[in-house]
């Protein structure tokens, strides 16, 4: 079953890696512009109707952002993941609200934690959890959290740091020798 | 005495002559015309005048120097002289409104006119059958031509299907003539009446019934009368109101002067021909959007009752004099109204009923117009009113019980367009347009409306006799109009001086309840006039109004007799209907208003024409006569049901919420504090009544009252806590306290009474005072919404406390005056042993918290909206009124004793009192109160817990609207933090089921029914002349098997 | 009647700090009843003199204008109105009060003072869960005061009478005397009704501390919560008291009068205890179906 | 009944917002003297009544208290469901920064004299959330604090010891932080607005 949607699936879209991570998941990898018409497909023609999630990955290394949708099928039980690279300098992408309605909130969170924007989708611009956040997005891998801490809530001096592992052992087995 | 043949003469000469005078020019053979005219009037005017001021007798004239049969001869009788009066008025008016025309036509129209006028005159005096048929023929053909001498296809068709019918009525009239000179040898009328015996047999009944079928044909019976339609539809205005008024006059009168040749048991048929049309052209009528053919269903309709009433008086043998004075009442209401009416059509120029709404921007014309439909209704003074009063009467005492109802109802009907129409005129949105109001089209009306008012003023007075007394409210009200000019606050001082004046004349004759009502009606009215200063501007027509309602009241209190009450009850009835009708949405309110009041006016005229033995109103309490003991329960209940109408019980309470509701706001506040205790003391009397009567079942008829009373406090609270507008919830609100004193005066004991009239005078001071503040208030906010207000509590305190104070008395929570109430009502129905009565009055005094709590809660207190930032106090002469009444509630409650005591006086006459007094303290069979005692000991624990509390509550902050807990957020906006909207939505769930709008459904059905059946009747007027003459001759066929022809 | 005036009040006063205490103490022993039942050592039964000098001793205040400030004093008024108009021992001029003002009637409607009162202050705090308190609390209270009421009619049929001191004194002589025995539906529905006046599980939507924290008193704190809290003693003693007069033969002395209120209040409490909670609407629609005729019935028996 | 003249700046408000807030400053209210003073303290101490608002994980070893087995009602507390008449606010553990501002808010709500506990490491020093972007690490420097209960999270039992040793400065008049509050006010404002950035609520929500 899934080798059909999956042969149907790069038959018509330029897919660029599918990984099966099990029988009834796999993922998909495919270029931006593609994925929302992609998704669409899925959800009209394959009864991928159920919107698991929407998730970002910050790879700053290779300066992109991978989205992943993840789409349940119910009759077959299946999910399928379409990966998204977008580029970390021009964090935009296209809105689903179209297709599902509370795709918005997923969106509405990756503008706030990332700042990927998605143009059109509701209330993109407000508050999803932070209010009145005034730094760069906090998950974007460049923001320094521990300093941003430091800077910003009075840590209290005299604390210690542990590696927890070692700490663990020197508490528990303090008898045996360190291997 | 000018000899009556000169009018023809007159007539005749000038019509041959005519040609020759519009030679010389159109201005001297219209003068000429006018002339004529103006003779012809003065003539009949001259015979009027000795025929009513001096004792002169009929006068017969012979033509040719024989005695009849030999020649025809001519009548000049009081009747004849009043007809040929309005007729040849009518036309010389009509002439002028029609100069223009006539000016630009040719010379024919002058002819026609004035040969249909000599027609007329012709069949009013002539008392020769084949004479009579000469002259309808002349009136009738110089109508057709008249109608269709204007080339316009409609009218030309009109025209044809009117000479198609009354060619019909001519074969009809000639057949019946022929047959009767056949068998009785002569044509002269009067001999031919003497001889009457010959109609028993087969043909003499035939002869006869043709005879007279034709004249009622020309009188446009239903459904035989589709083509007069027509004409008054197509017809100019100036032409169809002579035909409608004029011609039917000459018509009607033949049919008068034939009348006696009917056997007195064949009277009811014809009366019933009458009433067949009445009812169902007042029916029809109610569906027309077409003016003229409205008015000329109503014409019909008018005549048809004319018919009625000419059969009926015949039938029950009425003296002549009164059965005169009622068919002239009747005859000259329409003559006048529809005249002028038409007239004003001509000028409107619109055919729409609904585009009349310019006459919105022409007061003096908007008055006429009024007046006219007022007229048309039987509005006191006009004179279809007293026709309406003494016919009823005489129906009543003859027992023809159906006839009432018949009448009433299509007066109602009638009624019912006739103000919807005026409601949508005075009520319209429509924009102003530009009028002409030519002088030759203008004075006609107006002297016609001269005339109404002085024939309306001169009935009374004259024939019934009134004094000055029961016409003061007229007199109040055009004192008022006279001042119209000035500001609103002197007109309230104005208004204020002649209530004072007013109250100070009638005190002497008031004793015991009646000044307990003078108290709520005058007193209240003159305190709640301090707020109608507050108005702005001139403010027209509301004064004299206002005037004119609260002196009516005063009226109802020293009426002397039946009449006088009645007189006193419509004029108060039609002002606060005017009054409604101010209210900016008031068009669908005031009309249902109208309707339930004229209902009711018409179930009293109806009971007090059956309890005729009584005189009804206080004065005639003790003069019932011996012989009268057993008071009719159809009247019983009639009157009552009149009353309970008035004071919106349930079942009848549908008019109420809207009227009250939609009312100016201070207007509102006069309604229901002092407007509807009307009904209570009309109650009262009836209630008096019985005491003093004995009447079968009596017991039970009051327990029913009880239950009615009760189930309209229980309904009129849980109706109350519904409404989101606040002028709604508090019109249930009266409609529930009202309850309660129909409840306590149904309870006929001496507690019961007391707490009825208790009731009554708390009433008006709470009521009175919320609705004061409310309208305070919505003048400030502008919006009669409670939940878009909120808050008010900060700007608006004297306001609030005015309300505190007035739910606090409503609800009946101790120590205030309100509690009184509630003791007194449990202690009388549980003495009485209405037990259920009192358990469902305790559940409907506790909803009344709901409807009372929301109400200042969501006016006054929760969050403050903020378009209501700059809100100030109300003005103070809203607030001043409000202060006065608290301090009334604040005396009665800590002194009880002070309107307690007197009023058991008053009611102690009637019953034998159950209550003592020790001190403060008051005690009944089965309990005491000491409101003395009660108020100290709040009053003390009240002030000293609030010292601890200010002693031990240390430092305070005053905060603000949004300085509240919510639940760690804050408020973003007053209107959705402000809990107001649906405030009871839990109880609609639990009890929403009382609520479901029954009554509303039962009462639109009803008015569905009538519209939907007016609609298919309607359907019958095809417009084709062919369909008409069938009607005709199918209506000549059935009536004959009907009436026993063989 | 014939004491003095000043002799009066003090006698008044006396009579209100015996109720106050036994009222508040009251509160205090039901919790502990409560705790025991639940397995709990729970608070000593002296916790609500605590609580409200506690409450009484917080430093500051706001006030959101008059009425808020004057709302608790007229719930307390009403409460100690109540009381003072109810004869609390039959035959003793101290506990008389000031039963000479009115008959039960007065005390019917004296009940629906401090509500009122309340209910403005609470509605002048702005606070939407105060008014949604009140609205429910009102609307329960329409429909509890039906059976109440009619259960009220049913006594004054049976003794034909609306002083309390009589209908007291009708049923002296013997246990049977009691309307307990002599009209015990009007009694049940009476008992019923009290529940929803004490608003005692099933019928305490109104307060409903996790959806609408607490209410009509959301905004209140210090010493107009203590004035409350006060107050909900001296109320509910006057409840039992007058419920003991109508219902329950009276007393005669003050052992008489703590037995009785404590028995008839802990029929609330054990209802309480033992059942859900009512929707505004259900408890209408049940107040105005099972005891509202058993209360018909009542009266029916007895017009009969 | 003294009336203050001193008002907020309330500058982070916009101007149409003001008519609705007061802005009136508060002011501290000094301790009775002697005897009446300790009397009021004991029946404070005695009286705890708590705020139910769970700001943290913390709020659910708060719960157990209400049962058979711990019982706190033994000792005068009790739950309280609006800040208006509570008097001891339990933060219970971590607070991110938009529980912050709710604290702030309800505690400044709460009428003097008022207590707050604070339960578990994350209110002392941020515990394992110190160096998140979102998590204050110490209460304190936002709200006095009278006693914190260490712990992640502190088992119930170590609740129910840190109110009685509440109680015990309470009962020793040395609860009194309501007052610094107040005294410190510019300071721990300062610290509030450093931290919450979108500050639409009055400088001191009465």
């Amino acid at each position: 079953m899934m080798k059909d949607i999956l042969k149907r699936l790069t038959e018509k879209f330029p897919i660029s890696e599918i990984e099966e991570q099990r029988a009834n998941m796999i993922f998909v990898t495919m270029p931006k512009i593609n994925a929302v018409q992609c998704i669409s497909y899925l959800k009209q023609f394959e009864g991928f109707t159920h919107l698991v999630m929407l998730a970002a990955v910050d790879y700053i290394e290779d300066g992109i952002f991978q989205l992943t949708y993840i789409l349940h099928n119910y009759e077959l039980h299946t999910d399928i993941g379409i990966r998204v690279q977008i580029d970390r300098k021009q964090p935009v992408m296209e809105s689903i609200h179209t297709l599902w309605a509370q795709a918005r909130t997923y969106q509405q969170e990756l503008k706030e934690m990332f700042g990927i924007d998605f143009p059109g989708s509701p209330d993109i611009d407000e508050p999803f959890l932070l209010e009145g956040w005034q730094n760069i997005p906090p998950m974007r891998k460049d923001f320094d959290t521990l300093k941003y801490s430091q800077e910003t809530f009075f840590p209290r001096p005299g604390r210690k740091h542990y590696d927890p592992q070692k700490y663990m052992k020197e508490k528990l087995y303090p008898d045996k020798e360190p291997e | 005495m000018v000899n009556p043949i000169m009018i023809f003469i007159l007539f005749l000469g000038t019509a041959f002559l005519f040609a020759l005078f519009d030679k010389i020019h159109r201005k001297f053979s219209f003068a000429i015309l006018q002339l004529v005219l103006l003779i012809n009037t003065f003539i009949a005017g001259q015979w009027l005048y000795k025929f009513v001021f001096t004792s002169q007798t009929p006068v017969m004239i012979f033509t040719a120097g024989f005695k009849p049969p030999f020649s025809i001869n001519l009548r000049m009788g009081l009747e004849e002289a009043f007809i040929l009066f309005a007729v040849n008025f009518v036309g010389l008016l009509s002439a002028l409104y029609l100069s223009k025309s006539f000016k630009h036509s040719k010379v024919y129209p002058l002819v026609l006119y004035l040969m249909m006028i000599m027609g007329v005159n012709g069949i009013v005096m002539t008392r020769d059958l084949f004479n009579l048929f000469v002259f309808l023929e002349i009136s009738s053909i110089s109508t057709y031509a008249l109608i269709a001498l204007k080339e316009n296809e409609q009218r030309l068709a009109s025209g044809f299907k009117y000479m198609i019918a009354s060619g019909l009525a001519s074969v009809f009239f000639l057949l019946g003539t022929i047959f009767i000179y056949h068998i009785t040898g002569t044509l002269n009328i009067d001999q031919i009446i003497t001889h009457k015996s010959f109609v028993i047999t087969s043909l003499g009944f035939l002869s006869v019934f043709t005879l007279m079928m034709s004249l009622i044909i020309e009188l446009k019976p239903f459904p035989a009368n589709g083509w007069a339609l027509d004409v008054y539809q197509t017809t100019t205005s100036g032409v169809v109101s002579i035909i409608a008024v004029a011609n039917s006059a000459g018509v009607f009168y033949a049919f008068y002067k034939l009348l006696p040749l009917i056997p007195h048991n064949q009277l009811l048929f014809i009366a019933g021909i009458g009433i067949v049309s009445f009812l169902f052209s007042n029916l029809i009528a109610i569906k027309q959007t077409d003016s003229r053919r409205l008015l000329g269903y109503s014409s019909i309709a008018q005549i048809g009752l004319l018919i009625t009433v000419t059969a009926l008086t015949r039938y029950l043998h009425v003296k002549s004099s009164t059965s005169l004075f009622i068919i002239s009442s009747i005859f000259l209401s329409n003559f006048i109204a529809k005249a002028g009416l038409f007239w004003i059509a001509g000028i409107i120029k619109k055919t729409h009923i609904k585009e009349w709404a310019i006459l919105r921007f022409k007061p003096g014309l908007l008055i006429i117009f009024g007046v006219f439909i007022f007229a048309l209704v039987g509005i006191p003074p006009f004179p279809n009113f007293w026709a309406k009063w003494d016919l009823i009467r005489f129906l009543a005492l003859s027992k023809l019980h159906i006839w009432i109802i018949l009448i009433l109802l299509g007066s109602l009907l009638e009624a019912f367009y006739l103000f919807r129409w005026f409601g949508s005129i005075v009520r319209s949105e429509q924009n102003e347009e530009q009028l002409l109001q030519p002088a030759y089209k203008t004075v006609p009306i107006i002297i016609f409306f001269l005339l109404l008012i002085i024939i309306s003023i001169g009935i009374p007075i004259h024939i019934y006799q009134f004094d000055i007394l029961p016409l003061l409210p007229i007199v109040g009200l055009l004192i008022l109009s006279i001042f119209d000019f000035l500001p609103s606050k002197l007109k309230a001082i104005i208004s204020m001086i002649i209530i004072a004046g007013y109250t100070l004349y009638i005190y002497p004759v008031l004793s015991g309840v009646s000044l307990v009502f003078a108290f709520i009606f005058l007193a209240g009215s003159f305190i709640q006039l301090i707020a109608t200063m507050s108005r702005k501007g001139t403010d027209k027509g509301f004064f004299p109004l206002l005037v004119g309602m609260i002196l009516s009241m005063g009226s109802l209190l020293v009426a002397r007799s039946s009449l006088e009450f009645f007189f006193a009850w419509e004029l108060m009835t039609i002002t606060a209907y005017m009054l409604v009708l101010r209210g900016r949405k008031a068009e669908k309110p005031a009309l249902l208003f109208i309707l339930f009041s004229l209902a009711g006016a018409y179930l009293l005229l109806s009971g007090l024409s059956y309890a005729h033995v009584i005189n009804f109103s206080l004065v005639g309490l003790g003069t019932i006569p011996i012989s009268a003991h057993m008071l009719p329960i159809t009247a019983f209940i009639l009157i009552v049901v009149a009353f309970l109408i008035k004071v919106g019980a349930v079942g009848f309470h549908i008019w109420l919420p809207g009227s009250y509701a939609e009312a100016e706001d201070d207007t509102t506040s006069f309604m229901s504090s002092i407007l509807s205790k009307t009904g209570i003391f009309g109650m009262l009397i009836l209630l008096l009544f019985l005491l003093k009567m004995n009447m079968h079942h009596s017991a039970l008829f009051t327990s029913m009252l009880g239950w009615i009373g009760i189930f309209t406090v229980f309904f009129g609270s849980l109706m109350a806590i519904f409404q989101e507008d606040v002028k709604y919830l508090l019109a249930y609100s009266s409609m529930g306290q009202l309850g309660y004193i129909v409840l306590c005066m149904a309870a006929m004991s001496h507690l019961g009474w007391v707490s009825g009239l208790y009731l009554a005078v708390n009433h008006l001071f709470f009521k009175a005072m919320i609705l004061l503040a409310v309208a305070g208030v919505i003048s400030r906010v502008g919006t009669r919404n409670m939940y878009e207000m909120g808050g008010l509590i900060k700007k608006m305190p004297y306001s609030f406390i005015s309300v505190l104070i007035g739910i606090i008395a409503l609800s009946g929570v101790p120590p205030l005056s309100g509690f009184g109430a509630k003791w007194l009502i449990y202690t009388a129905l549980l003495e009485k042993g209405w037990y259920f009565r009192a358990g469902l009055s305790f559940f409907a005094s506790a909803i009344a918290f709901l409807y009372l709590f929301r109400l200042i809660h969501t006016i006054f207190l929760g969050q403050p909206k903020p378009q209501h930032q700059n809100v100030k106090e109300a003005s103070p002469f809203f607030l001043i009124p409000q202060f006065l009444f608290i301090f009334a509630i604040m005396a009665i409650s800590m002194f009880p004793n002070l309107i307690i005591k007197p009023l058991s006086t008053f009611i102690n006459p009637y019953f034998a009192s159950t209550i003592q007094w020790q001190g403060n303290t008051l005690y009944s069979s089965l309990g005491y109160w000491n409101g003395n005692l009660v108020m100290y000991v709040t009053m003390g624990v009240f002030m000293l817990l609030l010292i601890w509390l200010i002693i031990s509550i240390g430092r305070v902050q005053k905060v603000k609207q949004f300085n509240i807990v919510f639940a760690a957020e804050r408020p973003f906006k007053p209107t959705t933090t402000h809990f107001a909207h649906n405030f009871y939505a839990h109880y609609k769930r639990a009890l929403g089921t009382f609520v479901r709008p029954v009554t509303t459904g039962f009462w639109n059905g009803v008015g569905e029914w009538i519209s939907s059946a007016a609609g298919s009747i309607r359907q019958i007027y095809s417009g084709n002349g062919q369909t008409y003459v069938l009607y005709i001759l199918l209506y000549f066929i059935v009536l004959y098997f009907i009436m026993g022809g063989k | 009647m014939d004491t003095p005036l000043v002799l009066k009040i003090l006698y008044s006063l006396i009579s209100l700090a015996v109720i106050t205490i036994w009222g508040l103490s009251l509160g205090g022993i039901v919790r502990k009843i409560y705790a025991r039942v639940q397995g709990r050592i729970g608070p000593p039964f002296w916790q609500p003199f605590i609580d409200i000098i506690k409450t009484y001793g917080k430093r500051t205040a706001v006030t959101h204008g008059i009425m808020f400030f004057l709302g608790p004093v007229f719930r307390i008024a009403g409460g100690i109105g109540t009381y003072l108009f109810i004869p609390a021992i039959l035959g003793s001029t101290i506990f008389s009060n000031f039963s000479v003002s009115g008959d039960v009637l007065l005390v019917m409607y004296f009940i629906f003072f401090g509500q009122l009162g309340m209910a403005l202050g609470a509605g002048e705090s702005g606070h939407p869960y105060s008014a949604i308190g009140v609205a429910r609390g009102l609307a329960q209270m329409t429909a509890f005061e039906v059976p109440f009421a009619l259960s009220i009619i049913a006594i004054v049929i049976q003794y034909h009478t609306l002083n309390i001191t009589t209908i007291v004194l009708a049923q002296q002589g013997s246990i049977l005397n009691w309307t307990l025995f002599t009209n015990p539906l009007a009694t049940i529905a009476a008992l019923i009704a009290l529940l929803g006046m004490n608003m005692h599980n099933p019928f305490s939507v109104v307060l409903a501390p996790q959806e609408i924290p607490i209410g009509p008193p959301t905004e209140f704190h210090g010493s107009y919560l203590a004035l409350m809290q006060t107050n909900r003693g001296i109320f509910n003693a006057a409840k039992l008291v007058l419920y003991m007069n109508l219902f329950f033969g009276g007393a005669t002395n003050i052992f008489a009068l703590i037995i009785k209120t404590f028995s008839i209040y802990m029929i609330s409490v054990v209802v309480g205890v033992s059942f859900p909670r009512f929707r505004t609407d259900q408890s209408i629609k049940f107040f105005l179906f099972v005891p509202t005729l058993i209360a018909l019935l009542a009266i029916i028996i007895l017009v009969l | 009944m003294k009336k203050d003249n001193r008002l907020l700046p309330n500058k982070d408000m916009p101007d149409f917002e003001r008519d609705y807030f007061c802005d009136a400053h508060p002011e501290t209210v000094k301790p009775l003297k002697g005897f009446i003073e300790k009397f009021l303290n004991w029946a404070r101490a005695n009286s705890l009544w708590i705020l139910g608002f769970g700001t943290g994980c913390g709020a659910i070893e708060l719960r157990p208290l209400m049962t058979a087995r711990f019982d706190m009602f033994r000792y005068g507390m009790a739950p309280r469901p609006t800040p208006r008449q509570s008097c001891v606010f339990v933060i219970g553990g971590y607070a991110s920064i938009k529980t912050l501002k709710r604290i702030v808010r309800s505690y400044e709500q709460i009428q003097a004299p008022k207590f707050v506990l604070a339960l578990g490491s994350c209110t002392i020093n941020g515990g394992m959330y110190f160096d998140s972007y979102n998590t204050i690490n110490r209460i304190d420097h936002y709200i006095p604090v009278d006693a914190y209960v260490t712990g992640c999270m502190p088992r119930p039992e170590a609740i129910i010891a840190g109110l009685r040793k509440l109680q015990e400065l309470i009962k020793q008049g040395k609860a009194e932080k309501a007052n610094e509050y107040i005294e410190n006010f510019e300071w721990y404002k300062a610290n509030q607005k450093k931290v919450i950035k979108d500050w639409n609520m009055p400088d001191y929500n009465w």
